[in-house]
C-alpha cells in the first residue's frame, strides 16, 4: 500500500491547479450531484452493517459523541476567545466548524481504512450524522447567549433536516431494512464507484482549498495553529472516548478522525443565517484552508498509529 | 390596442444564496405578495462570490410591488441584512398590466 | 425476494423527507440526466432483445397498444366528466395522463421482474414509447373537438420528436443495430449501473410526489378514488390486450402496469401548451400523487399475481 | 466621450418554463428581433414554483424593442397568456446605442 | 421609515459566455467595482445563442455605477466589443440606498 | 467486430434527432461532466503507462509533434488564403482549428484500438496535451503578426492552463504516480465505464454536429472539400512523424488521427479572444460540421489501414 492512493492524488491536483489559476472548474451540479453519491453511499454501508446487529448498544454511543461535540466547540471556543483574541461571534461560529464533521474527511478516512483492510464499526455512519449537529446549536448559544429569543425550533428543524443529516440517516435507514442483499442491485453504482466519486470530489475540495489561501494569509498565524493544534487535540478527545465505548481500532481511527474535522458545508450555512455577524471568510479559512488538508494528508495515518497504540496497550 | 400600463416599482436584490431561504420568508412577512428568484454569481466589497460551490454562490431575487412597499422592504433590508451579508439592492421604476396583482 | 427493494425504498425516502420538509434538494441536472440515462438504457436493452428475433409481429402488438391508449383515454374522460363533473378541459387533459404511460413506472416493473428472473418480451420498450403517443392526440381532440383548426403537424412532431420518445427509439435502435455483443462495451455504464440510477430518480420521485399532497388535499376524494381505481381498470383492459397478443406472464405484467401507469412528463408539457386552460395541478397530483405511488408500492405485484391467474387460465 | 443613447423599453416576461418554445416563437412572430432567456423559480398568486424538476420551474425573457412593440407585445401577451399561465410581464424604459438594432 | 435612495445608472450587458473573464477583467480597468453575472441564451442578429454547449452560451452581465462610468463604459464596448462579438448592452435608471457604494 | 460500434451508433442517433429537430437536449451540466471526465480518464491511462518505462524517449516525441502542430497550422493557413480565398483572420483562426486536435476523436480511435485489441504507447495522452498548444499560438501570430503587442504571457497561461489540458496533464500525472495498482481503486469509474461515457458524450456530439449544418450551407463548397482533404494530407504528416518516431501501428494510427483531428473546444476559446474579428461559425462549420464527422466515420479506419501498410512496408 503505497502513500500516493489516488484520492489524494486527485486533491493535490486540484490544489495545484487552483493555485496555479488554471481556468479549471467544475459545473456546480456535478460538485453537489457528487455529495449526494457520497453521502448516500457512506449511509448505505453503515446502514447495511446495522442490519446485522442489535441496536441497543447505540443509544450510549450516541450520547457520548454528543458530549464529545460540545465539549470540543466549548474547548475551541475558549482558545479562540483567549490566546487567539477573536470577538464573540467569530469565535462562536468557528468553534462550531471545529466541533462538528466533514463528511469528506470521514469518506478519505474509511476509504483509508478499506485500502489496508481494516474493518471498523458500521454505526460510525449514524455517530457522524449525530456529530453534525450539536456544535452548531452550541455555536449559536455561544454567541447569542441562551437568554435571547431564538427560534430553536427552527434552528433544530434546520440542523436535523438540512442535506446531509437527511441524506445520512436516510441512507442509513434503507441499508438497514434492505440489508446486504438488498443492496446487491444499487452495489454496482453507490459501492463499487464509491472510490472512483470520491476521487472527482475531491479535485473539486482541492479546487476549493486553493481559493482560501488569499483569505489564510490574511487571518494570521494564529489561525494556522489552531487549525493545526485544534484537530489534534479534538483528535486524542475522540481516542478517549472511542476507549470508552471500547471501539475496534478502526473505529477508534474513525472517532478520532471525526473529532479532528471541522464542518465546511453544515456549520458555515447555520452560522451564516444564526450569527451573520461571524465572518464566514475566517471559519472557512482555518477549516477548509488548514485543518482539511492536514487531516486527510497527515492526520489520518496519524490518529490511525495513536489508535493501534492505545488498542494495544489498553487490551 | 388601448392598454393602460400602470407604474410600480421592481426591487432588485442580490445575496448570497445561502440566505435565500430565509430571506424569502422575510419578504412575505413584509408584505411581499410575489418574487422571481434566479442563481448569480459576481464581485463586490466583499470579494469574489464565484459559485464554485454553494457557500460562495449569490442569487438574484426581483418583486414587483408598489413604490411604498419597495422602500418598506430595501427599509428592512438595509437594517437587518447590509451590515452582515454580501447585499446590493435597488429600486427600477416599471409598467404593468393587471395593478391589482402588485 | 424481500418486498423492500432498496429501489422502492429510496422512493419513501424521497417522499418522507419531502413530508418532513427537508430541505432536500437534487440538482436539476443530476434529474435531467438519470432521465436520460433511464431511457436510454429502456431503449438499448429492448433494441438488444430485438435484434435477434424477427420484427412482423411487432405490427399487430403496435396496433393493439395504440387502440389500447385511445380506450383508457376515452374511458378516462367519460368518468372524469360524469361522475367526477369536471369541466371539459381539466377533464380531457387529465385523461390523456392515464391514457399515456409512465417511463418511470415502467422502469421499476421492469426491475421487479428482473430480481425475480421473470423474463419478458424485448418489445415492450418499443410499446412504451407507442403509448406515450395516442393519448396526447386523443386529449386534445377531446378538449378542442376535431373540427377547430388545430395545428395537428406540430402536435405530431412534438408527441414523436419530444424528448422521451426519441430517447427511447434511439436507444432501441442503437441496440437493435449493435445487438448484444455490440452493447458489451457500453454495459458496464448502461445495464450494470441501471439499479442504482432507478433508486437515485426514485429518491427524486419522492420528493416531488411529496409536492403534490396539498394539491391532492384541494382536490377532493374524487381524484383520489380515480387515481386508484383507473389503474385496475386499465391494468384489467392491458391484460386482456395481452392476453389477446400471446404474451409471456412477464409481458402480461409489463403490458398491465404500462396501462395502469399515467404520465407525468410528456403530456403534462403537451397539455400545457395544447390545452391550456386545463388545471395542471389536478393532473398531476392524481397521476403523481395518487397513482404513481400506488403503482410502484402495490400495483405492480398485484397486476403480476392477475397475469400469473390469467397465464394459467388461459393455457 | 460623446455618446449618444436613444430610448427603448424593455419587456420583461417570467413565466412557466414548459411554454418556452411555443412562446418565443410567438414573439417572433409579433416582431421581436431579439431575446434574451434565463432559468428562474419564484412564487406568485399559482403559487410557488421552485424548479424542483422541469413542470415547476420557470423562466425570464427580456426583450428590447421600441416602446411601441412593447406595448402590442403586452397587449398579446394579456390575451393569449395571461389567464392560462403563471406569467408576469412588465415595461422598462431603458437607454441603448445602435437604435436601428432594436 | 425615511429613506433617501440616490438614483444610480444600471448597465445591463448580454453577450457571448466565453469573454467572461477578459470582459470582467476590462469592466475593473474601466473603473467598476462590482458586478453581477448570470447564464443566459437568446438570440439575436447574429442567431440564435441556445446554450446547448460552451459555445453558444450567452451571459448576462449587470454593473451599478454612476451615470458618467456607466456611459463611458458603455462607450469602450462599442469601441472594443460590439463589431465582433454578440453583444447587446443598456442603460436603466435605478435607485439604491449607499450612494457611496457605487 | 462489425462496424457498427455502439459509440458511433449514438453519435448518428444525436445527429440525426438532431437534424430531425428533435427536442431532445442535454443538460449543460452533463456535458461539462462528461468532457471532465472523459480527460481524467485519457490521462490517467496514459499516466498509467508511462509508470512502467523510462521517460528519456518523450522529449525528442515532443519536440516532433510540436512541429507537426506547427507544420500543419501553416499548411492549413496556406490553403484557407490561397484556394480558398479567405480573409486573413478566418484563415488564421481556421488554420490554428485544424494544427490542434480533438479530445473526442482520439477518444474515439482509442476506443477502436481497444475493441481490436490493438495495442498503442502510452504516452500519447501527453502528445495530445501537447498537440492542443502550438497552433494556438502560430494561429495568432499568423492573425496579427509577432510584433504586435500581443500579451503572449496571457496567451500562454490560456493555453497551457486551459481545462483540457490541465486535466489531461493532471490526470496523467496522477496516473503516473499511483501507478497500475494504485489506480485499481479508481478503475470502477475511470475505466470501466469509459466506453459507456463516450457513447453518451458522441450523442451531444451528434447534436452539437447537426446545428452546424446551417452554417456549413452558407459556407459553400469550399470549405466542405477542406474539412475532407485536410485531415487526410494531415493524417499522412502525422504518419510520416509516427514512422520517424518508432510507432508501433497503434501509436501510427493514433498520431495520424491526432493529426487528421480539428479542435473544437480549446481553440474555438482562444481564437473568439485573441481574433475576435474572425467568424466562429467557419471555423467550427468546418471542423465539427466536416472533420469530426469525417474522422469517427471514415477517417480512423482509413489511417488505421494506411498504418498497417506503411508499418508493413517499413519493417
Ligand atoms: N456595483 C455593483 N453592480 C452590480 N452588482 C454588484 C455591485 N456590487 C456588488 N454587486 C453584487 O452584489 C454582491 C454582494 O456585493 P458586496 O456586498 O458589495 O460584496 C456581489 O457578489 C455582486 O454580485
Ligand atoms: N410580484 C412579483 N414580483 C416578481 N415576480 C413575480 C411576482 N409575482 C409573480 N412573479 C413571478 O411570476 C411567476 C408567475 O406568477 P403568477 O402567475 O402570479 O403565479 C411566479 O412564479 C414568479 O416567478
Ligand atoms: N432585442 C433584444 N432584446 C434582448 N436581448 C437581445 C436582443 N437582441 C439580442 N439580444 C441578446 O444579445 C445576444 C447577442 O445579440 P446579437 O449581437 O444581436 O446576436 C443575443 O444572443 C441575445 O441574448
Ligand atoms: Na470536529
Ligand atoms: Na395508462
Ligand atoms: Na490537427
Amino acid at each position: 500500500m503505497s502513500f500516493l492512493d489516488p484520492v489524494i492524488l486527485f486533491f493535490l491536483f486540484g490544489l495545484v491547479a487552483g493555485l496555479l489559476r488554471s481556468e479549471l472548474k467544475l459545473p456546480g451540479a456535478l460538485y453537489d450531484s457528487l455529495t449526494v453519491f457520497l453521502l448516500l453511499a457512506i449511509g448505505l454501508k453503515g446502514g447495511q452493517g446495522l442490519a446485522t446487529q442489535p441496536l441497543a448498544p447505540l443509544i450510549p454511543q450516541i450520547a457520548a459523541v454528543i458530549l464529545l461535540g460540545v465539549a470540543q466547540t466549548l474547548i475551541a471556543f475558549g482558545l479562540l476567545r483567549g490566546p487567539g483574541r477573536f470577538g464573540r461571534a467569530d469565535a462562536a461560529a468557528t468553534a462550531a466548524h471545529y466541533g462538528s464533521v466533514s463528511v469528506a474527511t470521514f469518506a478519505v478516512a474509511t476509504a483509508w481504512l478499506a485500502a489496508r483492510n481494516i474493518e471498523f464499526e458500521p454505526q460510525m455512519a449514524i455517530l457522524l450524522a449525530i456529530m453534525e449537529v450539536p456544535a452548531i446549536l452550541v455555536g449559536i448559544a455561544l454567541a447569542r447567549g441562551v437568554s435571547k429569543d431564538t427560534d430553536w425550533g427552527a434552528l433544530g428543524h434546520e440542523a436535523f433536516l438540512g442535506k446531509g443529516v437527511t441524506l445520512l440517516l436516510g441512507g442509513m435507514a434503507i441499508g438497514w431494512a434492505a440489508g446486504p442483499e438488498g443492496l446487491v442491485s444499487v452495489k454496482g453504482l453507490f459501492f463499487d464507484l464509491f472510490k472512483g466519486v470520491l476521487a472527482l470530489f475531491l479535485l473539486e475540495m482541492g479546487l476549493i482549498v486553493s481559493r482560501q489561501v488569499g483569505a489564510l494569509r490574511r487571518c494570521g498565524l494564529f489561525l494556522i495553529a489552531f487549525g493545526l493544534g485544534m484537530p489534534l487535540l479534538s483528535a486524542l478527545l475522540g481516542l478517549g472516548t472511542g476507549l470508552l465505548l471500547g471501539f475496534s481500532v478502526g473505529g477508534l481511527t474513525l472517532l478520532a478522525t471525526l473529532a479532528a474535522s471541522a464542518s465546511y458545508i453544515a456549520v458555515p450555512a447555520a452560522m451564516r443565517i444564526a450569527v451573520p455577524e461571524a465572518n464566514p471568510a475566517i471559519s472557512l479559512a482555518g477549516s477548509l484552508g488548514v485543518t482539511f488538508p492536514f487531516n486527510i494528508l497527515a492526520g489520518i495515518p496519524l490518529y490511525h498509529w495513536l489508535a493501534t497504540q492505545l488498542a494495544g496497550a489498553s487490551s | 390596442m388601448n392598454l393602460t400600463t400602470v407604474k410600480r416599482t421592481l426591487l432588485t436584490i442580490v445575496t448570497e444564496a445561502v440566505v435565500e431561504p430565509s430571506l424569502l420568508r422575510d419578504l412575505e412577512r413584509w408584505g411581499v405578495r410575489g418574487y422571481t428568484v434566479a442563481d448569480a454569481r459576481g464581485k463586490g466589497s466583499r470579494g469574489a462570490r464565484d459559485a464554485a460551490w454553494d457557500e460562495t454562490a449569490n442569487i438574484r431575487i426581483e418583486t414587483i410591488c408598489s413604490r411604498e412597499r419597495a422602500e418598506q422592504v430595501l427599509g428592512q433590508l438595509q437594517e437587518h441584512y447590509y451590515a452582515n451579508y454580501a447585499m446590493v439592492a435597488f429600486l427600477t421604476e416599471i409598467e404593468v398590466l393587471r395593478p391589482e396583482k402588485f
